[in-house]
């Protein structure tokens, strides 16, 4: 009996790294291509983003909006669901937070206020997802189209809303008003200043530590429960989730109303942390990152975690980058983002397979002795 | 068989092939005369198909070369066998079934940038055939409008409107009636006369010593003999195909059959698609016996085993259980079932027994993961199942013995082992069990059928489902014959005998007077 | 009155052509088998390339051909994706959008410092509204000519090319060779293979065809519906095709009335804007802007009809498992 | 040492028109001075304000921000940065550390609408605003006073892009809301849509038609359709700013620039000149010098939130 194994770095790291690699080398030829030096680019990205306490405060304030939407888009692809729609979740999961937060921040403390928006978050995520997910669960329609569909109608949703409803009479723009300072997410450098660690003021926020809390809820949930067991099973073998007893549409009803919340947790950190009042698009990107994320973390919080902050610090860098050499625009990071699901997503066999291969035959060699 | 005066119709040397750890051919060496039928047997694994969609140009060998009359041919696609003159009739039809008969066969010799004319000429040109060989066939119908049998017949036309010389037959008669299974054969015969050559895979030996001239036989990937039909019979080619003597019966005491634990209703399912798939099926499943359900697959035994494990809900009629009515109002599914001690080895197990991404431990709960042995509050006992696990590997035997190996990575017979033991091991009082040794060496089957009737004699009732039916013969104390979804008929295991059951599953029992027999 | 819905007609006719040459071209994919959700991203990127070569060679045909080329490679990446590599057809869809998004900004600043846009175009960079013969003297015939004069006539040849490749559509797909094949490698690719024709082969020419329409559908937004490229000029686009495409059930003339439907919404809503009923009060435009997608979630939901693609959508062809 | 800065909106500095005014005094001023601007463009509502605040944490002084939507944004990061000067351009915000710049916009308009009057034919003008705000109001109010002085019997028909920022970048509706106003009559169409223009002068252009540009001069952009500009001399405006700035002259508080100091006009030059007749010229100049001397009120919307008093 052949158990060819392949060792576990390959998958976990040494793939990884050469996709995001890969990716890197493209986007830097493109850099050169526009007559600018890629190494610089990637200096002042570096800096930018880890350089100093407040370029690393803007990395973890990003990557907390990625870890939210890959957590939400890996959830989905482990009960084999594809939730293309973090976009319009998190969108609609911000004006959950903002709700609460223009309805209690006059009347309530912040330790009030907190636990709601982080439920209403959750709930209006979580309901966005709903829908698309009932009709695929008892209606069998395909839930990636539908869920891109929601995007659309999401963000004429919350634009209808703004205009007619939410938008503040006395500011021009399309905000609603800011909210009383009680309904802010804490600034973790407010937060830690009173204990003489100084990281800088970023729009670092308590959200992130909240973000940190769903990795490892969403890694002992898939790992260490049996919902987890139920929708892992699902993910791979439907038909023997049929024969297990598993009611199967409602898991990918759960399945993907967590998915939902987790990208509405985008709102806490944008709408709660940071903007302190609900504008429109603040969720652009994040939800489609997600699932660049996902992939790059081979779907495991961990992972998410690790990627995460890579794509922080591609976003905190390239704005700096922006900010220093202006013939580089951010969109740079946006190629690069594409490249990461272009060769850790669509591409993930062109090496998988051989790299895979290289080592089966490696091992059965090995035992052929 | 050293005929070397006239090239053979087609040869193999040493072709072999592997699918990632699974060597499915190896050094296979093959010679076919022209105008012969040439059977080739083996089990469920063996390596038939493989072989045959190599010659087909399906798969590319990973050594080896092929002759055809003769010339060496480099076959490295369909196209290229096609002009060879081979043609091939799947195990699992290769059909358009959204298309027409006529777009079906045209289907890669259309004829012209524009249909127009092919399908024109395709029209006259099947008429003729269909004549020739009594192929008769509307070639208007839309394919997935017409019975299997009829299917099979638009493969072949497929294959001889391609004008083949050579045409293979991938276990044509698995979907077939023995009565279809005569009149394919009559075709077979007719076409021999045309000096077509044929290649006939089956593991029923009983067609192969019936119509061939030659018989090749396979085992785990090789071949390992060839004989002249004439010259041999169906223990030596048994006992060829599996290594080692057989043994067709198994050794029990006569059954002491106790009261109902489980009786179904009239029960009728309709499928998606509104078709009755299980029509009024009433059965009476007593403790202390085995009840066979013996009918060529796909007549509503498996429609049967997910009704009563409660995997699809019943249309119509009443199952009483444990106590329990269920009905289409009340339904219970699978794991409720469970609760209620019943469990169910499932006909094919990748497609449902098992995870084969999980680690054997996690497989070895499936449909139990719920169960309080396994879980605390919120989170599940990992090592508890862990252990359980090993123990239970060592019970019955399976290798490798590694709970934490992926489930993939065993072999068909060690992950059939590992199901049954779930299911067993939690000491049901009724245990729905299909195709039990699919697919499983000859060693894993006797012990899995004694592991059966001990059972029986501890008390519990066993409903057996499988297509063999050496094994249902074997096994059974009493035996359903299902034919297109309904019971069509029922006897004592005392009584049965293979020509009884194949009328009764041809439903044409009552043809028996006319002496109509294979 | 009856001018208004002329004039609301002429724009639906404008607005609907990128979303039919779009879906047309989702359709040649998606009945071959591959999923395509980078309709957008090649919008957009044979729009930045119709542009750019139009306002450098000044020639709009010539922007035509950088069009269609950009948004080809564009499929042939895809195809790689998904036919060579069995990559998840959303997934590269995704990525695709993704990098034509980011892409076309960075080189459209690079080479004309504009913040991202192009020049903007003028006379033979541009494809021009043709009239039609006779268009003025048919002018006074009451309705028809009102009709042929400010509905047919006076649009430029991409919006005809547009409605002239439904019937072709419909002809490749159900009464040649390659649409018997294509149909076929999408709903059994098995059975295609082994009539001994490539699957790879089918479906890379499938995406092919993908590539040039959307090529087509992008020039027309820059180089002849618009002067010039914007960043996102696609707006989505080719996401509303793609919901043409299902809500038309993937059939060229269905698909047609799809797009058109959703061209008349989108000059409505524009028009709409501000727009005060007595007694009602402001138009909701918001809704009419995503009636789109709610009525093809609607139909995907089975509740006005029921949309079922090719079997073997989305799946990649495999031989061998392990 | 003074590091001056500038956030465009989110049509970015290329849009032909508001923003690219701004840009033309950014760079002039660098011409001029050698100084280098840091400019920074948002690609979302969201990267406003993190612009600003990146801004204002590195030192830059002063910061002018341009255009009333990132009004909310400026004073929030002012009332943080209470020592950096901001100079916001189109909008009101009461700190001591923040200069606000407002135009007439009423009374430019006023005048680009008398001789929309004077040119059409078919007696129809059209006006096509960006989003229904106070702002646009102040235009399109200005538009048909002016239009009503020469011909009061003259038909205005008003539009609006959108409700949102990017009804400033959309010249797809853009000519398509010209188009429709075309097929209603309109000959001459006033665009105050910023780099929504685009789309509507073009299809002026494809219609024959006459359009009027708005913020920078665009005449240049279609000789012989753009009939003039209603030109909002925001350039001078930045230009000053960093001048005074360098010279430590500035001040925060209100500056409203009108007809009379220059900060709003109509646009004559080589790409309109055949467009406008001497006797309109004429006839333009006396109503501008009767706005400046008062003989002619132009009424303000901001005022009382509607057209007339
Ligand atoms: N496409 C494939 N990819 C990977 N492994 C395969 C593939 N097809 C067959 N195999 C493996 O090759 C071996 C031989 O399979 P094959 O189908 O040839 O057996 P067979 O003799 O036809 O069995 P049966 O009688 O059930 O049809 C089996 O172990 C099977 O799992
Ligand atoms: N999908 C797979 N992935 C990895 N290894 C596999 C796969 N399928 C089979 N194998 C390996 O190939 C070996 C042969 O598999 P196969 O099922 O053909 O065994 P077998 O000869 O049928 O044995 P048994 O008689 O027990 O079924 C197995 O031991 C298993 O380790
Ligand atoms: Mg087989
Ligand atoms: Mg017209």
């Amino acid at each position: 009996m052949s158990q060819a194994k392949v060792p576990v770095w390959v998958n976990l790291a040494l793939i990884p790294l050469l996709n995001i690699s890969l990716a890197f080398l493209i986007s830097g030829l493109v850099i050169y291509a526009i007559g600018q030096d890629p190494f610089e680019a990637a200096g002042y990205m570096l800096y930018g983003a880890f350089g100093y306490n407040e370029g690393i405060g803007y990395t973890l304030y990003y990557a907390t909006n990625f870890i939210f939407t890959g957590l939400a888009v890996s959830v989905a692809f482990k009960a084999g669901l594809f939730n293309i729609g973090g976009e319009g979740q998190a969108y609609i999961g911000g004006l959950g937070v903002g709700l609460v937060c223009l309805a209690l921040d006059h009347t309530m403390p912040f330790y009030v206020i907190a636990p709601l928006a982080i439920i209403g978050a959750a709930v209006f995520g979580a309901a966005w997802a709903y829908i698309p997910a009932y009709l695929q669960a008892k209606r069998g329609s395909h839930i990636v189209i539908t869920t891109i569909m929601f995007n659309f109608i999401a963000s004429s949703l919350m634009v209808y809303l703004m205009v007619n409803w939410l938008k503040s009479p006395d500011s021009l723009s399309l905000n609603s008003r800011t909210f009383e300072e009680n309904a802010w997410m804490p600034y973790l450098h407010s937060l830690l200043m009173p204990l003489g660690i100084d990281i800088g003021d970023s729009p670092l926020n308590g959200a992130f530590i909240w973000a940190l809390l769903c990795c490892v809820g969403v890694w002992l949930l898939i790992w260490h429960t049996r919902w987890g067991y139920q929708l892992r099973t699902l993910g791979t073998n439907p038909t023997a989730a049929k024969y297990a007893g598993i009611d199967t549409s409602k898991v990918t009803i759960w399945v993907m109303m967590i998915s939902g919340a987790l990208a509405g947790f985008v709102g806490l950190n944008e709408i709660m942390g940071v903007n302190h009042s609900l504008l429109l698009n603040f969720a652009a990107g994040y939800g489609f990152a997600g699932i660049a994320v996902a992939l790059m973390g081979r779907n495991h919080p961990f992972g998410i975690l690790l990627a995460a902050i890579l794509f922080g610090a591609l976003y905190q860098g390239g704005a700096e980058v922006a900010f220093d050499m202006p013939e580089i625009t951010p969109d740079i990071v946006v190629v690069i983002q594409g490249l990461v699901i272009l060769f850790s997503g669509a591409l993930e066999h062109m090496f998988k397979d051989r790299i895979e291969g290289f080592f089966i035959r490696r091992a059965t060699a090995a035992q052929g002795k | 068989m050293t005929n070397t005066t006239t090239p053979y119709a087609i040869e193999l040397r040493d072709i072999s092939k592997r699918f990632g750890a699974v060597q499915a051919n190896k050094d296979i060496c093959l010679q076919v005369p022209k105008g012969t039928i040439h059977g080739i047997i083996g089990e469920n694994g063996a390596g038939k198909s493989t072989l045959m969609s190599i010659i087909y140009g399906f798969y590319e060998a990973d050594s080896g070369h092929i002759e055809v009359d003769g010339e060496i041919v480099n076959i490295r696609n369909s196209q290229e066998a096609i002009k060879a003159g081979i043609g091939m009739v799947h195990q699992h039809f290769m059909l358009v079934e959204n298309f027409t008969v006529l777009e079906n066969v045209i289907l890669g010799a259309e004829g012209g940038a524009v249909l127009r004319k092919g399908i024109h000429d395709a029209r006259t040109e099947l008429t003729r055939l269909a004549k020739e060989y009594s192929l008769d066939i509307d070639v208007d119908m839309v394919v997935e409008d017409l019975p299997v049998g009829l299917q099979q017949r638009v493969e072949i036309l497929k294959a001889l409107y391609r004008g083949a010389r050579i045409l293979i037959l991938d276990e044509p008669t698995g979907v077939l009636t023995p009565q279809e299974a005569d009149h394919l054969f009559r075709i077979l015969y007719s076409l021999k006369e045309q000096g077509v050559t044929v290649l006939l895979i089956t593991h029923k030996l009983r067609e192969i010593l019936a119509s061939t001239d030659n018989v090749s036989v396979m085992r785990q990937g090789e071949m390992v003999a060839h004989r002249e039909t004439a010259q041999t019979n169906k223990e030596e080619l048994a006992e060829l195909m599996v290594g080692k003597k057989v043994r067709l019966t198994v050794n029990k005491g006569d059954a002491t059959p106790g009261d109902t634990l489980l009786s179904a209703k009239n029960v009728s399912q309709f499928d998606a698609q509104g078709v009755k798939r299980l029509k009024n099926v009433s059965l009476e499943l007593r403790s202390g016996e085995i009840l066979g359900i013996a009918g060529v697959s796909g007549n509503g035994q498996s429609e049967l085993l997910n009704v009563l494990s409660g995997i699809t809900e019943m249309s119509e009629g009443e199952i009483h259980f444990a106590g329990a009515t269920i009905n289409a109002n009340s339904p219970k599914n699978a794991s409720q079932m469970r609760d209620m001690k019943m469990a169910h080895v499932p006909e094919d197990r990748h497609k449902m027994g098992l995870v084969t991404g999980f680690e054997a431990y996690e497989a070895a709960v499936l449909g139990y993961h719920n169960s309080d042995v396994y879980n605390g509050k919120v989170f599940m006992h990992r090592k508890v199942m862990v252990d359980e696990c090993k123990d239970r590997m060592a019970a019955w035997d399976v290798r490798p013995p590694n709970p934490h190996l992926k489930t993939a990575n065993f072999s068909g017979g060690n992950q059939q082992k590992i199901v049954i033991a779930r299911e067993v091991e939690q000491n049901p009082d009724v245990l729905l069990i299909g195709q039990p040794t699919r697919g499983v060496d000859i060693g894993a089957i006797e012990n899995i059928h004694e592991q059966i009737v001990s059972l029986r004699d501890t008390g519990k009732a066993i409903l057996l489902v499988s297509v063999e039916l050496d094994e249902i013969m074997a096994l059974s104390d009493r035996i359903l014959v299902m034919f297109d979804g309904a019971v069509v008929g029922e006897l004592d295991a005392k009584d049965a005998n293979e020509r009884v059951l194949g009328l009764m599953m041809a439903n044409a029992y009552s043809d028996d007077e006319q002496g109509e027999s294979a | 009155m009856y001018d208004t819905l002329i004039q609301m007609l002429d724009a639906t006719m404008r607005v609907s052509t990128p979303l039919i040459l779009a879906a047309l071209a989702g359709l040649y994919s998606e009945r071959a088998g591959i999923v395509d959700i980078s309709l957008e991203g090649k919008i957009l990127g044979s729009a930045f390339a119709a542009a750019a070569a139009s306002a450098v060679f000044g020639s709009a045909w010539v922007g035509l051909i950088f069009g269609i080329m950009a948004s080809v490679m564009l499929a042939l990446i895809h195809g790689f994706a998904c036919i060579t590599h069995r990559g998840d057809h959303i997934v590269s869809g995704v990525a695709i959008n993704t990098i034509v998004a980011g892409m076309t900004v960075t080189l459209g600043l690079h080479w004309f410092n504009l913040g991202g846009q192009t020049p903007a175009l003028t006379g033979n960079e541009r494809f021009l509204d043709i009239t039609l013969p006779f268009a003025h003297a048919m002018q006074n015939v009451p309705v028809i000519g009102q009709i042929y004069t400010h509905l047919l006539s006076g649009h430029n040849i991409l919006v005809y090319l547009a409605f002239f490749m439904v019937p072709v559509t419909y002809w490749v797909i159900y009464k040649t060779r390659f649409g018997l094949r294509l149909r076929a490698v999408g709903e059994n690719p098995q059975a295609v293979d082994t009539a001994g024709i490539s699957v790879t082969w089918i479906r890379y020419r499938a995406v092919i065809v993908c590539g040039i329409l959307c090529g087509v559908a992008g020039a027309y937004l820059s180089t002849a519906h618009n002067a010039g490229f914007l960043k996102d000029m696609s707006a989505g686009k080719g996401y509303m095709a793609l919901a043409a495409l299902i809500f038309g059930k993937w059939r060229p003339v269905p698909v047609m009335f799809a797009c058109l439907l959703f061209g008349f919404l989108d000059a409505v809503a524009v028009r709409l804007q501000g727009f005060v009923i007595p007694g009602l009060g402001e138009v909701p435009v918001q809704a009419i802007e995503s009636l789109p997608y709610v009525l093809t979630v609607l139909l995907l939901a089975g509740f006005i009809g029921k949309a079922i693609g090719p079997k073997a959508v989305g799946r990649p062809y495999v031989k061998e498992r392990a | 040492d003074d590091k001056p800065a500038v956030v465009y909106d989110q049509a970015g500095k290329f849009d032909k028109s508001f923003n690219e005014g701004v840009y033309n005094g950014v760079k002039k001023y660098t011409a001029d001075t050698g100084q280098k601007i840091r400019e920074f463009e948002p690609k979302n509502e969201a990267q406003v304000e993190q612009g600003l605040r990146r801004l204002a944490k590195r030192g830059y002084s002063p910061i002018v921000a341009v255009g009333y939507s990132m009004s909310a944004a400026t004073e929030k990061v002012a009332k943080d940065f209470p020592n950096i000067h901001f100079s916001i351009i189109d909008s009101v915000i009461d700190l001591p550390n923040v200069q606000s710049i407002v135009f007439k916009e009423q009374e430019g308009s006023f005048l680009v609408g008398a001789l929309a009057a004077m040119k059409t034919k078919t007696n129809t003008v059209g006006f096509i605003g960006a989003m229904d705000v106070p702002l646009i109001r102040k235009f399109s109010c200005g538009y048909k006073q002016g239009v009503k002085y020469i011909a009061p019997n003259d038909k205005v028909i008003v539009n609006m892009v959108g409700s949102t920022g990017a009804a400033f970048t959309d010249p797809t509706k853009g000519s398509e809301l010209a188009k429709s106003q075309f097929s209603q009559g309109v000959d001459v169409v006033f665009a105050a849509a910023g780099g929504t223009g685009i789309g509507i002068y073009q299809a002026a252009a494809d219609a024959g038609k006459y359009a009027i540009g708005v913020d920078s001069n665009q005449n240049y952009l279609h000789p012989g359709v753009m009939l003039t500009s209603m030109v909002k001399r925001v350039d001078q405006a930045a230009y000053n700013t960093y001048k005074t700035a360098a010279e430590g002259t500035w001040k925060p508080g209100l500056i409203t620039l009108g007809l009379a100091d220059n900060g709003v006009s109509w646009a004559l030059d080589k790409y309109n000149e055949k467009q406008v007749t001497p006797e309109m010229v004429a006839k333009m100049k006396t109503i501008r010098a009767d706005i400046i001397s008062g003989k002619i009120q132009v009424h303000d919307y901001s005022k009382n939130g509607s057209c007339n008093d």
